[in-house]
């Protein structure tokens, strides 16, 4: 597949595929992973090929099977378990948090929980307040789970590998705008770390950190600035717990400058410990307060014009860095 | 609307009936062209097919009965008595929406007819169905609260848990299973392991049968009989058996089942059913179900009208409505 | 240990079941009094009375198959053989515990025996017992896999959406009620609407039946007709009728049973009753049974000697175990 | 009840009991409230002077009862809903975040949920890793929330009223390692706000930003540095939703240095929010990098010594603020 243009949806279907395809022990579970196709059309076909036990359908029932999932990693096997979106993790969030990631402390390292826990995540969609989370920093608080948020194609077809390999529970966010998105896969590719932060444009005068989502957002960003003569540098974070703090620290530490991009809200959200980092371990080197860019203190309303105002744009994020780039001491 | 069970008849209710149907119907049609256009955006959830359900049910309901759907639910509004105008202008994100504009298809609200939603959150909204009875009974007052919900719902832990306190503490809910055999794609049978619904409410000790959902007034005639005991303080659960004849949404290419099974079901389209019934009854002639049509139709074009020249919410306000006090700062 | 129906006669488990509970008993007297003494900190659930259930289930099981319970699981582990010596140091904290003293008391777990803990949020490892079972059922495994919980835990959603997934794919898993008619202070009556449990268990068109909880036989052979339907692919709910003879916790002032009810119950206590019918069919004598409670007495207070002597973990050491493969930065 | 000391226990009971008499649309629903007198004891005996529907006990059912909670402000009562501990509220945050945070925005203003949802927080009672959470950051996130968190013994006093009164949802903290502390109410006393931070101890040296369980600890930790010539302001949150910007950049501009205290998890947290908001808004006069005292990232394990050294102490308090003061550019 590598060489011609897929698109984000594809890169995760291959990679699924693959995985099914080359270890008995993974399984795909979730509702409407099978006839229905997943409601992203990321399983679509994959019950065809590997049969309806190991892409199962489940029940509307979040908590049930994602605990499942943590049992049937207990057993042995490698789940992947499709929680739709973000939204209704909200049911399952006991099973995450209170199984998930303390059965190995609390087991004393004798159990662990190979399970990867895919969701869609983020608003764009006009799908109103029910609908439109961006929660990953709230998984990104919990010692004992692995965050990861693929932002580009080759991600979305590389990272799955290797969560599924990785021993622990890894959460794994789609954002909803990415899925159409395209690009062309390395050639030859293979799997990738799910650790490290990866510096998607260089530049000098400031460091826009971003994940998931909003990444082509902050590059479309780059570009603008760019044309103005202010070069940023883009970091994805790829990997949300652990934050890869030395790829933030040194990027900053270079452009002294820094905006973070987060879709989800502003207080105590992932935007705030990394600005927070930054601040608290760049504190001699920085030369402007680090500035976030994040969703309004709103629920996400329905309206196109407002869900815009609402959440992250080109526009607001060009801004908030030329403003960082601007200040001095007053 | 009445609750007694006076003037059930055909002749009393049907000709009412077909024309609640009809009104949904055609409302639901122009929305679905309506999203083609990118007038309507987001999710969208048809009724077409299930429009018995909603209209024998609600013409039971008293003005002060409270109503919960799931998103689901532009039909149920609608014969609740939300105007066509704000529930049209609230799909196209209006001002003038019967939410601000700010919840779209999946969100309609109408405080004022006790209408609480639209609710998107697949069960989520049973135990408010719940804590609304709970206050009626707790402040004295006799009236019902109806909560809608799919088949689909009924595996999630939120309608144990609401159905178990609705029972124990004896509150006037009618818990009405919509069941259209289908959640997205995921059949009943593959989503229960026990499908005989009315065994599930006998857990609770909740008397519980099954309706015919595509017979209007079958449907009328069981919720009065069911929302006589409710307001004599029990739950109830009722069983309507439905189908949907368009896909889940308007994202859902539909593949899970066969043309066949859907077209079986749409002989038994519920509009022309009871349209059947009541001619053969003489109780209605061509011409008068030919003005039902148009005056749906009108309606629905006078509200698609409205909605197209209705403002939109000023970006400066976005950040209303998000706490009822604000804290100055 | 044996599953198959072969030697289940009184003479031949029932001296086996006696000594199970008297361990038991003795060891929980002992937690009770090293609480006192502030040896054992955290909550603290005593099975004092329930010890048939545990007793007359876990003789049943082959040494592959899982075991999961509640925080009121020290007898649990111990009759699954996990050595009295590892659940006091894990008791005590120390680093010899079966959990390496991170658990505590109801966190005892032992990989190695398939026995998944000490679960304290109720009803959240009954999710994860489904997933058990789902494991052996795709990797061809003929293994049943055991879950307490009590009456109370029914209440929960986890647990209705984990009976419909076990009965919806066939899995083999024993749901093990331990009815004791107490969820802390709420009374079963006071819990649910329908108190007849077996009834919700045909909710899910699940097999189930009750069982006199303090007839340790009684359990043993109804356990052992259930777990041969498990083992045959199907899940099955037993409910297991008994009384906790102490309070909730070492924090319950135990305000909502009158002593008349406590001790109506404790007239019934499985070990009295197991060993009067022992010494009247003359299958043991008073020396036998007064050497069972010496031997697990010995067995309780080397346990705990050697707990006193067991290092602490040293806080070097503390975020160990809390992902498995380490991220280098 | 003035001029006596009471506990943090009895205050809270003594504001139930008040708020029960003085409005009918009050009540009190939870597991185990009526005849168990409630897990931490604080409603004990209400069911026999108010009755048992008004102070209603509930099957296990967090989600549930919750929800009906939610249901019962909609249809005009004003309920208290006890989750027992953040624990269990897990189970409860569908309810919480999907419904209760967005119903007012949602229908346009037309509905609003007036209800009290109070649990338990945080560790230091040895009861490991699932029962001894602090997620006072995950809520203080979302907007259509209010968060408070009563520390002293007058605010459980006199903050409940004031929540009850409140048309939006208040989810209220109560510490478990404060039930048995003392103090004296003022007299007379009265309803007090749930908005504003409050300065316990003036200090010009450095700003310690704190809430809740850590308050006692810090002010313990302010003596102590106090008795070395450092004088520590502390400053107590109270309201964690909306944060009271203003007093916490009041309070580290006259001092130049902050450290915070949270018992939550370091990463993402609450006391993220706080150093980053007061690093990007102090940025010009802040004389050394914020420092934050949080639980290290492990689950809490059950012994004594190991949950305490996962935890903040008084001496890792003092060690923090005596680096903070010491701190200058290298
Ligand atoms: C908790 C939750 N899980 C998943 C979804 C996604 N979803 C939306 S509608 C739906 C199917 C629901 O089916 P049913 O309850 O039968 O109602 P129907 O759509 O058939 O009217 C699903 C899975 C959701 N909205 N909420
Ligand atoms: C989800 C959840 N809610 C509340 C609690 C607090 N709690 C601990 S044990 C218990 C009672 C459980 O009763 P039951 O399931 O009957 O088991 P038993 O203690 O009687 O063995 C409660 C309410 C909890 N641990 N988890
Ligand atoms: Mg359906
Ligand atoms: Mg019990």
């Amino acid at each position: 597949m590598s060489g011609e243009e897929i698109s984000y949806r594809e890169a995760l279907h291959e990679a699924l595929r693959e995985a099914l395809a080359a270890d008995e022990r993974v399984f795909v579970m979730g509702e409407d992973v099978a006839d229905y196709g997943g409601t992203y059309a990321v399983t679509k076909g994959l019950h065809l090929e590997f049969g309806r036990d190991r892409v199962r359908n489940t029940p509307l029932s979040e908590s049930g099977f994602v605990g499942a999932g943590i049992g049937a990693a207990l057993g042995g096997m490698r789940p992947v378990v499709e929680v739709m979106t973000v939204n209704f993790s909200l049911l399952a969030l006991d099973q995450i948090v209170n199984n998930a990631a303390t059965l190995l402390h609390m087991s004393g390292g004798q159990l662990h929980v190979p399970i990867v826990i895919r969701m869609a995540t983020g608003a764009g969609r006009q799908l109103a307040a029910q609908h439109s989370h961006s929660l990953e920093g709230w998984y990104a608080h919990v010692p004992g789970l692995r965050v990861v948020a693929p932002a580009t194609v080759e991600d979305a077809r590389w990272m799955l590998r290797t969560a599924i390999d990785d021993p622990d529970p890894v959460i794994w966010f789609e954002h909803v705008g990415l899925y159409n998105t395209k690009g062309v896969l390395p050639d030859p590719g293979g799997p990738v770390d799910i650790d490290t932060a990866r510096v998607r444009r260089p530049g000098r005068d400031l460091t826009i950190v971003t994940w998931g989502g909003s990444l082509p957002k902050c590059l479309a960003a780059a570009d603008e600035l760019a044309a103005a003569g202010i070069e940023a540098e883009v970091l994805d974070l790829r990997s949300l717990r652990p934050l890869d703090d030395d790829a933030i620290l040194a990027s900053v530490g270079r452009t002294t400058r820094a905006v973070v991009v987060d879709e989800g809200w502003a207080r105590a959200g992932l935007a705030a410990e990394i600005s927070a980092t930054v601040a608290e371990r760049c504190f001699w080197s920085l030369d402007a307060p680090v500035a976030r860019v994040t969703s309004l203190d709103v629920p996400i309303p329905y309206p196109k014009h407002l869900e815009e105002a609402a959440t992250p744009q080109v526009a607001g994020i060009v801004a908030a860095c030329r403003a960082v780039v601007g200040e001095g001491p007053p | 609307m009445s609750a007694g069970l006076a003037g059930t008849g055909l002749a009393d209710v049907g000709p009412g009936l077909l024309a609640d149907m009809i009104r949904v119907r055609v409302m639901e049609e122009r929305c679905a062209q309506l999203y083609g256009e990118t007038k309507i955006r987001g999710f969208l959830h048809l009724y077409i097919g299930e429009e018995a359900v909603a209209a024998g049910v609600l013409r039971r309901l008293e003005p002060d009965d409270a109503v919960l759907c799931t998103y689901r639910e532009h039909g149920h509004a609608l014969l609740r008595g939300v105007p066509a105008t704000a529930i049209m202008a609230e799909m196209f994100g209006k001002a003038t929406g019967c939410s601000g504009g700010r919840g779209g298809s999946m969100h309609l609200f109408d405080a004022e007819r006790r209408f609480y939603g639209g609710n998107a959150i697949v069960g989520g909204h049973l135990p408010l169905a719940v804590g609304l009875a709970l206050a009626d009974r707790m402040q004295g007052r006799r009236r019902a609260t109806v909560v809608f919900f799919g088949e689909g719902a009924m595996a999630e832990g939120e309608f144990h848990e609401a159905m178990n306190l609705a029972a124990l503490w004896e509150l006037p809910v009618l818990f009405a299973c919509e069941n259209n055999l289908y959640a997205m794609g995921t059949s009943l049978a593959s989503s229960e392991s026990e499908t005989n619904l009315p065994l599930k409410a006998a857990a609770y000790e909740m008397p519980a049968w099954t309706v015919d959902g595509m017979d209007a007034m079958a449907v009328h005639e069981a919720a009065g009989r069911a929302l006589a005991v409710v307001r004599e303080g029990q739950p109830v659960f009722l069983e309507l058996r439905t189908y949907r004849f368009r896909a889940h949404s308007m994202f859902d290419p539909d593949l899970y089942r066969d043309k066949a099974e859907v077209d079986r079901w749409k002989e038994r389209d519920p509009i022309d059913l009871l349209g059947r019934r009541l001619l053969d009854a003489g109780l209605v002639d061509q011409a008068g179900i030919d003005a039902l049509w148009d005056d749906a139709r009108r309606e629905t074009e006078e509200a698609v009208a409205a909605a197209e020249a209705a403002p939109w919410e000023p970006v400066e306000t976005l950040t209303r409505h998000v706490t009822r006090r604000e804290v100055a700062r």
